[in-house]
C-alpha cells in the first residue's frame, strides 16, 4: 500500500540524528553521580540495614531495583536502536504494519512473568508480617503526638506498670522488638530506615509495626513520615540499640527516683522551677506526673532535645526552655485552645519583662536540673 | 427482521395495565419485607432475604418503570457499569472496616 | 473520505437522544454518589460512642413512606404513558400525584428528623447521626429537586411547552424520579430493615412513633 | 417567551471581551482552558521554585514552616487540578469535535459553564492567599489534620470549597464529552475509526463522571464537619476512623492519576504515526489497553495506604492489582515502539516531546511498580522516592505529552507554525533540567529523606543532591521561558501553517487553520481510520460552503457565567459566614438567587438570538417553544 500525502506547506526535510543514546548516557551518568554522593555518611539511609527486618526488605528492594533497571534499560536501548535505524533518509519507505498478534501477546506475557517474579517475594513478605511475636520479644507502645514520640514499655515500669520515655527509644540488641503504634491527635508515621520500614500511627486505630531484631549496637535516626502539621519536619527521634546489660541498667535507672539535689545548688532552684512551671505537663519519675509533654526522666542522658532535632547541649536546652518557638514552629497555645488536643509547650522567656514567666536565671537553673538527671 | 423486532417490541412493551400490576407487586414486596422484619429469623438469613427482595424491587423499577428492559442496551451499560464498580468498592470497604482482612 | 451534502446536522451517531443519554450518564454517576454515601454509613455502623442509633429507626412509619414513594413512581410511569398517547389531562393528573406523593414522602422525612432530634439524635450527636442524616438528607434533596421538576412540567404543559411531541422531556424527568425511588429502595432495605434488625426497644418506640405520626398527619 | 426572559437577552456578537465571556464555541473555550492552565502552571511552577530555594540548603530560613506547607499543598493542588486537568480539557475542547467531524460539543452552554466553574473555583481557592489562609494540609488533605481542632483557620475551607466548585465543572465537562463522542460523530466515523486521542478523551470522561462523586462526597463530609459540626472525621469526640477519608480520597485519587495521564497517551498515540509515516501499531490493542487501565484503576486505590495497617490480605490483593496495571501500560509502550519500528522518522519537535514522554513516563511507571512491592514501599512511602515517581509520570508523562500536543496542534489552533529550532532547544533544555531535578530525588528517597519537610539538618548529608535538584528546577524554568518566547514569537510572525502542515491523517487537518467557527463547511463522511491518508483523499478537496451559507451555530450566552458565578459565590458566602453570620447568609441568599435565576434563564433561552423556527430540533435546546 502506498500513501499519498496531502501537504499544504512543504515540511522541511531535516531528520535530526537520534539523540536518545546521548540521553541514556546522561541518565546513567546521573545515576553514577548519585551513587557517588550516596557513599557519604547518611544516617537515615534505607540502604544500610541493621536489623533482620530491614535486611529482608532491603533484599527485595535490591531485587526490584535491578529488575526495573533491566526493563528500563532494555526498553530505552530498543528505543535508541529504533530511532537510529529508522530515522528519515532519502528513499526510505515506511512499512505499513498495522499490528502483529504474536508480538503483542509476547509483550503482554513477558511483563506478566516479570511482575509475578516481583509479586512472589512481596506476598511471602506480607505473609511473614502476620507471624506472632517471639516469646521473649520486647513489647513497646509508641504514641505519636504533634510533634513528638512517646514510648511505653508495658510491665517494665514501677510496680509492673508502664515505663515511659520520649523521643529516644532504647532497645536491646539481638532481641525482637514488637512495637504497637498509636496516635494522640493526627496521623503520624513511625520510621527508622535502617531498622524497620514505616507504619502509620493512626488515631483510633492500633497498628503493629513489623517486628524486628536489631543486629548492631548504635544510635539510629528516625523521623515521622506522615505530614502532621506545621512542625512535621521537626518530629524526629532516635533509637539507641544497647547491649543487654546497658538496657537493663537503663530500665533500672528509669524506675529509680532521682536523688534530691544538693541544698543551695542551681539544680535545687531548677527543681523548684520545674515543680512550679513544668510539672503539670512533664513527668519525671518520682518527681512529677504530667501527661501532656514528653517524659523527662533521665533527660540528662538524652542525646537530643526537641524531638530529635538538636543535640542536647546546655545552650540548646536553654534556648528550648526559654523559647521553643525559636526552634520549632509550634503554634502559640493561645491559638490552640480546642479541647481534646494535647497542650503545647509554652514560651517561657521572652525579653519582655511584662510577659516573663521565667527569668533568665531560672531558665539556667531548670536547665541545670534537667541535665543532672542521669543514669546511675 | 426489522418488522419482526418491531412486532416483538410491540408485544412486550408494558402499558398502564402492566404498570399497575408492577406497582402492586412492588407494594407487595415491601409488605413482605415489612413482615420479614418482625419474624424472629437468624440475622444472616434475614439479611439475605431482604437483599433478594430489595434487589427484585430495584430490578422491577429499573426494568419496567425506567424501561431499561426494553430500551437500548447502551443505556444499561451506562447505568450498570458504575453499579458494578460501586458494589465492589463498597464490599471491599466493608471488609476492610470490619477487619475481615487481617 | 467523502463530503456528502444534505446530511442532517442533528442526527446522532448512536440514534439515541443526547439528553436521554446525558440523563443515563448522570444516573450512572449518581450511583457512585449515593453508593459512596451509603457505603460511608455502613462502614460506620455500630461505631458510635454514645447517643441513639439504629434502634430509633421506625420501621412501620418508614414502610408507609416507602410505599408512598413507590406509588409515586407508579404515578410517574402512568403520567408518561398518558402523555405518550396525547392524553394531557391524564399526564397532568398523574404528574401532580407524583409531586404530591413526593411531598408526602418529604413530610415523613421531616417528621422523622424532627422526631430524631426529639430523641436526641442530630447530625452532631454521633457517627450514626452524621452518616444517616446526611445520607437521607441528600436523598431528600434529590426528591425535592424532583418535586420542583414535576411542577415545572405541569406548568410548562399549560403553556404548551410540554406535549405529546416532546414526551421525551417527561421520560427524562421520569428516569430521574425512578432513580431517586430505587435509591430509596436500597436505603430502606439495607439501612432501615437490615440495619435496625435486632436493635432493642424497637417495638415500643415504633408504637410511640406511630402515635405521634398519626397525631401529626 | 424570549421577550420576557428579562434582563439578559441572548447575545449575538462574538467580538471583543464579551465575545469571549459569552462564547459557547468549543474552540474558544478550549483556548480559554489552555491559557488559564498555562497561567496556573507558571503559578504552580513558581511555588515549586520557592520550595526548591528553601530546600537547596540544610536548615534554610528562606521561608518558614507554615509557608512551605502552604507551598507544597498549593503546588500539588494547582498542578493536578488547575494545570494538567484543564490542559487536558483544552485539548478535548479544541480537538475532539474536529476529530470526529462535529460542529460543536453536545451541550455548548454546559461546556462554557464547566470552564467558568473551573476558573472561579481556582480563583476562589487562590483567593485564600490574600486572606493569609493558604491551604496547608497537603494535596490529599488527610483527616483529621483537616478538621477544625487541627486547622483553626479558614485555609482548609478555601481548599474544600475551591475543589468542590472545580469538581462540579469537571464532572459537567465529563458528561459533555461522553455524549459528544458517543453521539456527534460524523457519518462513517465508527468508534474503531476514532483517533486515539478521542478514544482516550472518552475513557477519561468516563473516569471523571465515575470517580469524581466519591471526592465530592468526601469533600462534602469534611465541609459539614467544619461548618456544621458533624462527626465524620471527628476522631476525638466521636470515634471516627481517619482511614475513611483516605479511602474516599484515593478511590477518587487513583482514577484521577489516569485522568491526568490518558490524554497525554492519546496525544502521543496520534503524534507517533504522523511522524513515522505509518499507522499506529495495534490500534485496537492500544484502545483496549486504555480501557483496561481505566477499569483496573478503580481497584488499586489502597496502594496509597500500604503503611496504614490495612491487614495482610488486603495489602496483598491491592499490591497484585497495582502490579497488574503495569501490563496494559507496558502494552502501550511496546506498541508505540513498534509504531516507530520500520517507519521513516521525522524528528520534528512534537515527535521529540512524544519520545520524551515514552521514555520518561516509562521510568516513572517502573518506579510505580517498585512501590507496588509492599515491603519496598514501607521504605519508600512518603519519601522523595515517591516524589520522584510522581514527577516522572506527571511531568515526564503528562507535561511532556501535553507539550508535544502544543507543538503538534499549535498550527491548527493559531494558523502559525512554532519555531522548530527554538522548539528543539526547548526540548533538550527541558529534558535535561527535568532529569536533573527529579532523577536525584530517587537517591534522596533511598537516603531516607521524607517528603513534605521544610527543613533538614546538615548531618543528614542530603544537601548536595538537594542543591543539584534545585538547579535542575531552574533549568526547567528556563525551558518554560523558551516555550513562552516561542509562542509569543509565532503568534506575531510565525510561518503560516496551512491546513495540514505535518501531513497527518486525521480529520482535524482537513479544514483550514485556524478552523472557521462552524468547523466543517460540509460534514465529512469517513471511511477509514486515516481519512487523510486514503488514496482518494487527495482527490477530494474540502467543499465550499453550501449555497445557503454558513451552518447555523448556537449563539453565545450569558447564562453559563452567571450560573457559575452564583455557585461560586454561594461557597464564598459560606466563607464569609464564618466571619459574619448575617453578611454570609445575605451573600448566600443573593448568589443563590443569581444562580437560580441563571438556571431559569438558561432553560428558557432560545437557541439562537434571532429565534429561527427551523432550529427547534437542536439537540441541546430546552423545551421547544412552538407547539
Ligand atoms: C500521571 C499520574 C500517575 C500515573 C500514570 C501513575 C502510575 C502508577 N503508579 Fe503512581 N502515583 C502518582 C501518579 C501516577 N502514578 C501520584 C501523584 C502519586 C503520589 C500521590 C501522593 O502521595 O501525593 C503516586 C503514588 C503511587 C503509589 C503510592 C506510593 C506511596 O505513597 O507509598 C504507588 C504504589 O503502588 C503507585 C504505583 C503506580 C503504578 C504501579 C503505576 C502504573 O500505572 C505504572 C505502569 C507503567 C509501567 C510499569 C511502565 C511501562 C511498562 C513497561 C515498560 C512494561 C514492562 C514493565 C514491567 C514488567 C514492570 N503510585
Ligand atoms: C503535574 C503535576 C506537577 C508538576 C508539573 C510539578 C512540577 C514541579 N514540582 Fe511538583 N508536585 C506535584 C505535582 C507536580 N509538580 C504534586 C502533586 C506534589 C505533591 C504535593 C503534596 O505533597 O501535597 C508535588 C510536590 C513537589 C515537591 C515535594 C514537596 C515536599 O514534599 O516537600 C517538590 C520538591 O522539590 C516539587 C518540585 C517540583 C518542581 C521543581 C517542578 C517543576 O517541574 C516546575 C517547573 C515549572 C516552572 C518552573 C514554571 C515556569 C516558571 C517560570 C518560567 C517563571 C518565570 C515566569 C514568570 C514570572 C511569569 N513538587
Ligand atoms: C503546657 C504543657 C507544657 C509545659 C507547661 C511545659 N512543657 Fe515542655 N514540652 C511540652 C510539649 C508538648 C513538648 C513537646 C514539644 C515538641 O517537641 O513538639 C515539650 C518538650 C519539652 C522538652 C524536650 C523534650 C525532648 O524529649 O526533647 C523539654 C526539655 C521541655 N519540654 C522542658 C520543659 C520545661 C523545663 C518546662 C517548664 C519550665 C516545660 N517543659 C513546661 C509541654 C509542656
Ligand atoms: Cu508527625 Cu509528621
Ligand atoms: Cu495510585
Amino acid at each position: 500500500m502506498t500513501i499519498n500525502i496531502r501537504t499544504d506547506s512543504a515540511a522541511p526535510r531535516t531528520g535530526r540524528a537520534p539523540t536518545s543514546l546521548r540521553f541514556a548516557a546522561a541518565a546513567l551518568a546521573a545515576v553514577a553521580l548519585a551513587a557517588l554522593l550516596a557513599a557519604c555518611d547518611t544516617p537515615q539511609t534505607t540502604f544500610e540495614p541493621r536489623s533482620d527486618a530491614a535486611q529482608r526488605v532491603h533484599t527485595i528492594y535490591i531485587f526490584v531495583i535491578v529488575a526495573a533497571s533491566i526493563v528500563g534499560f532494555l526498553v530505552l536501548a530498543a528505543m535508541a536502536y529504533i530511532l537510529v535505524k529508522y530515522r528519515e533518509r532519502p528513499g526510505r519507505v515506511p512499512q505499513q504494519i498495522h499490528g502483529n498478534n504474536t508480538l503483542e501477546i509476547t509483550w503482554t506475557v513477558v511483563p506478566i512473568l516479570i511482575l509475578v517474579a516481583i509479586a512472589v517475594p512481596t506476598i511471602i513478605w506480607i505473609a511473614g508480617t502476620t507471624q506472632p511475636a517471639d516469646d521473649d520479644a520486647l513489647h513497646v507502645t509508641a504514641v505519636g503526638h504533634q510533634w513528638w514520640f512517646e514510648f511505653r514499655y508495658p510491665g517494665l515500669g514501677p510496680d509492673g506498670g508502664d515505663l515511659v520515655t520520649a523521643n529516644e527509644l532504647r532497645i536491646p540488641v539481638g532481641r525482637q522488638v514488637a512495637i504497637t503504634l498509636e496516635a494522640k491527635d493526627v496521623i503520624h508515621s513511625f520510621w527508622v530506615p535502617r531498622l524497620v520500614g514505616k507504619t502509620d500511627m493512626v488515631p483510633n486505630r492500633v497498628n503493629q509495626l513489623e517486628k524486628f531484631k536489631a543486629t548492631e549496637i548504635g544510635e539510629f535516626y528516625g523521623q515521622c513520615a506522615e505530614f502532621c502539621g506545621s512542625a512535621h519536619a521537626l518530629m524526629r527521634f532516635r533509637v539507641h540499640v544497647d547491649s543487654h546489660a546497658d538496657f537493663d541498667r537503663w530500665v533500672a535507672s528509669m524506675n529509680a527516683p532521682p536523688e534530691a539535689p544538693a541544698v543551695g545548688s542551681a539544680e535545687e532552684g531548677g527543681l523548684r522551677v520545674f515543680r512550679a512551671q513544668c510539672a503539670t505537663c512533664h513527668t519525671i519519675q518520682g518527681v512529677s506526673e504530667g501527661a501532656d509533654g514528653p517524659n523527662l526522666t533521665l533527660f540528662g542522658d538524652r542525646a537530643t532535645v526537641g524531638a530529635g532535632i538538636l543535640p542536647s547541649t546546655t545552650a540548646n536546652v536553654k534556648e528550648w526552655v526559654s523559647d521553643v518557638r525559636a526552634l520549632k514552629p509550634i503554634p502559640d497555645p493561645r491559638e490552640v485552645p480546642i479541647e481534646g488536643v494535647s497542650r503545647v509547650m509554652p514560651t517561657f522567656y521572652v525579653e519582655d519583662p511584662d510577659k516573663d514567666l521565667l527569668t533568665e536565671a531560672q531558665v539556667d537553673q531548670v536547665t541545670a536540673y534537667l541535665q543532672s538527671l542521669r543514669l546511675r | 427482521m426489522a418488522a419482526e423486532s418491531a412486532h416483538h417490541e410491540e408485544h412486550n412493551h408494558p402499558g398502564p395495565r402492566q404498570y399497575i400490576v408492577i406497582g402492586a407487586i412492588l407494594a407487595g414486596l415491601t409488605l413482605i419485607e415489612f413482615g420479614v422484619f418482625y419474624l424472629q429469623l437468624d440475622p444472616a438469613l434475614m439479611t439475605w432475604i431482604i437483599l433478594v427482595l430489595s434487589t427484585s424491587k430495584f430490578m422491577l423499577v429499573v426494568g419496567y418503570f425506567m424501561h431499561l428492559k426494553f430500551d437500548d442496551l447502551r443505556f444499561s451499560a451506562l447505568f450498570f457499569s458504575p453499579f458494578v464498580i460501586m458494589i465492589t468498592i463498597a464490599a471491599v470497604l466493608m471488609a476492610l472496616f470490619f477487619n475481615l482482612t487481617r | 473520505m467523502q463530503y456528502v451534502t444534505g446530511i442532517d446536522d442533528h442526527r446522532t451517531s448512536t440514534g439515541l437522544d443526547n439528553r436521554k443519554l446525558l440523563m443515563w450518564a448522570f444516573l450512572g454517576s449518581d450511583v457512585m454518589f449515593f453508593g459512596t454515601l451509603i457505603g460511608t454509613h455502613l462502614i460506620y455502623r455500630n461505631r458510635s460512642l454514645s447517643g441513639p442509633q439504629e434502634e430509633i429507626l421506625s420501621i412501620p412509619i418508614t414502610t408507609v413512606s416507602t410505599f408512598v414513594l413507590l406509588m409515586s413512581s407508579l404515578a410517574m410511569v402512568l403520567a408518561l404513558a398518558a402523555i405518550q398517547r396525547g392524553n394531557m389531562g391524564g399526564f397532568r393528573f398523574w404528574t401532580v400525584v407524583v409531586a404530591v406523593f413526593g411531598s408526602i414522602f418529604i413530610g415523613f422525612q421531616m417528621f422523622e428528623f424532627a422526631e430524631f432530634a426529639h430523641l436526641g439524635l442530630t447530625p452532631r450527636t454521633n457517627l450514626f447521626g452524621s452518616t444517616f442524616l446526611v445520607m437521607t438528607g441528600f436523598h431528600g434533596a434529590h426528591v425535592t429537586v424532583g418535586i420542583l421538576w414535576m411542577w415545572s412540567l405541569v406548568f410548562a404543559s399549560f403553556k404548551g411547552k410540554i406535549h405529546q411531541g416532546n414526551a421525551l422531556q417527561v421520560e427524562i424527568a421520569g428516569l430521574y424520579w425512578h432513580f431517586v425511588d430505587i435509591v430509596w429502595i436500597v436505603i430502606f432495605g439495607v439501612v432501615y430493615l437490615i440495619g435496625a434488625y435486632g436493635a432493642e426497644n424497637r417495638a415500643l418506640e415504633s408504637v410511640e412513633h406511630a402515635a405521634r405520626a398519626a397525631s401529626l398527619i | 417567551m424570549a421577550a420576557n426572559i428579562g434582563i439578559l437577552r441572548r447575545p449575538v456578537s462574538t467580538a471583543g471581551v464579551w465575545g469571549w465571556i459569552t462564547t459557547v464555541d468549543h474552540k474558544r473555550i478550549g483556548i480559554l482552558y489552555g491559557v488559564t492552565a498555562f497561567v496556573f502552571f507558571l503559578i504552580g511552577g513558581i511555588e515549586a521554585l520557592l520550595m526548591r530555594v528553601q530546600l537547596a540548603q540544610p536548615d534554610s530560613e528562606f521561608v518558614d514552616a507554615g509557608t512551605f506547607n502552604a507551598l507544597f499543598t498549593m503546588h500539588g493542588t494547582t498542578m493536578v487540578f488547575m494545570v494538567v486537568m484543564p490542559a487536558g480539557a483544552a485539548f478535548f475542547n479544541f480537538l475532539v469535535p474536529l476529530m470526529i467531524g462535529a460542529r460543536d460539543v453536545a451541550f455548548p452552554r454546559l461546556n462554557a459553564l464547566s470552564y467558568w466553574l473551573f476558573l472561579f473555583g481556582a480563583i476562589l481557592m487562590n483567593f485564600s492567599f490574600f486572606k493569609a489562609a493558604f491551604p496547608d494540609v497537603g494535596w490529599f488533605g488527610y483527616a483529621p489534620l483537616t478538621t477544625t481542632p487541627y486547622t483553626l483557620s479558614s485555609s482548609t475551607d478555601y481548599w474544600v470549597l475551591g475543589l468542590q466548585v472545580m469538581g462540579i465543572g469537571t464532572t459537567a465537562a465529563g458528561f459533555n464529552f461522553v455524549i459528544t463522542i458517543l453521539n456527534l460523530r460524523a457519518p462513517g466515523m465508527t468508534l474503531m475509526r476514532m483517533p486515539l486521542f478521542t478514544w482516550m478523551t472518552l475513557i477519561v470522561s468516563f473516569l471523571i463522571i465515575f470517580a469524581f462523586p466519591p471526592l465530592t462526597i468526601a469533600l462534602t463530609l469534611l465541609l459539614f464537619d467544619r461548618f456544621f459540626g458533624t462527626n465524620f472525621f471527628d476522631t476525638v469526640g466521636a470515634g471516627a476512623d481517619p482511614l475513611l477519608w483516605q479511602h474516599l480520597f484515593w478511590i477518587f485519587g487513583h482514577p484521577e492519576v489516569y485522568i491526568l495521564i490518558l490524554p497525554a497517551m492519546g496525544i502521543v498515540s496520534d503524534i507517533l504515526p504522523t511522524f513515522s509515516r505509518k499507522p499506529l501499531f495495534g490500534y485496537t490493542t492500544v484502545v483496549f489497553a486504555g480501557a483496561v487501565i481505566a477499569f483496573l484503576g478503580f481497584g488499586v486505590w489502597a496502594h496509597h495506604m500500604f503503611t496504614t495497617g490495612l491487614g495482610a490480605w488486603a495489602t496483598a490483593a491491592f499490591a497484585g492489582a497495582t502490579m497488574a496495571i503495569g501490563v496494559p501500560t507496558g502494552v502501550k509502550i511496546f506498541n508505540w515502539l513498534a509504531t516507530l519500528w520500520g517507519g521513516s522518522l521525522q524528528f520534528k519537535t512534537p515527535l521529540l516531546f512524544a519520545l520524551g514522554f515514552i521514555s520518561m513516563f516509562m521510568l516513572g511507571g517502573l518506579s510505580g511498580v517498585m512501590h507496588a512491592a509492599v515491603p519496598v514501599d514501607t521504605q519508600q512511602q512518603d519519601t522523595y522516592f515517591i516524589v520522584a515517581h510522581f514527577h516522572y509520570v506527571l511531568f515526564g508523562g503528562s507535561i511532556f505529552g501535553l507539550t508535544a500536543g502544543i507543538y503538534y496542534w499549535f498550527p491548527k489552533m493559531t494558523g502559525r507554525m512554532l519555531s522548530e529550532r527554538l522548539g528543539k532547544v526547548h526540548f533538550w533544555v527541558m529534558l535535561i533540567g527535568f532529569n536533573m531535578a527529579f532523577m536525584p530525588m530517587h537517591v534522596l528517597g533511598v537516603l531516607g529523606m521524607p517528603r513534605r519537610i521544610y527543613t533538614y539538618s546538615a548531618d543528614q548529608n542530603w544537601a548536595g543532591l538537594n542543591l543539584f535538584v534545585s538547579v535542575g528546577a531552574f533549568v526547567i524554568a528556563v525551558s518554560i521561558l523558551l516555550l513562552i518566547i516561542n509562542v509569543l514569537r509565532s503568534v506575531r510572525k510565525g510561518e503560516k501553517a496551512g491546513m495540514n502542515p505535518w501531513a497527518a491523517s486525521t480529520l482535524e487537518w482537513a479544514i483550514p487553520s485556524p478552523p472557521p467557527h462552524y468547523n466543517f463547511a460540509v460534514i465529512p463522511t469517513v471511511r477509514s481510520l486515516h481519512p487523510l491518508w486514503d488514496e482518494e483523499a487527495n482527490a477530494v478537496e474540502p467543499p465550499p460552503l453550501p449555497a445557503h451559507g454558513e451552518p447555523h451555530m448556537p449563539s453565545p450566552s450569558y447564562w453559563p457565567i452567571v450560573v457559575a458565578f452564583g455557585v461560586t459565590m454561594v461557597c464564598g458566602g459560606l466563607l464569609i459566614w464564618q466571619a459574619s453570620t448575617w453578611l454570609g447568609l445575605a451573600v448566600i441568599a443573593v448568589s443563590g438567587f443569581i444562580g437560580m435565576r441563571g438556571v431559569y434563564g438558561w432553560v428558557f433561552e432560545p437557541v439562537a438570538a434571532e429565534e429561527h423556527a427551523e432550529h427547534a430540533e437542536h439537540p441541546e435546546r430546552a423545551p421547544a417553544h412552538h407547539a
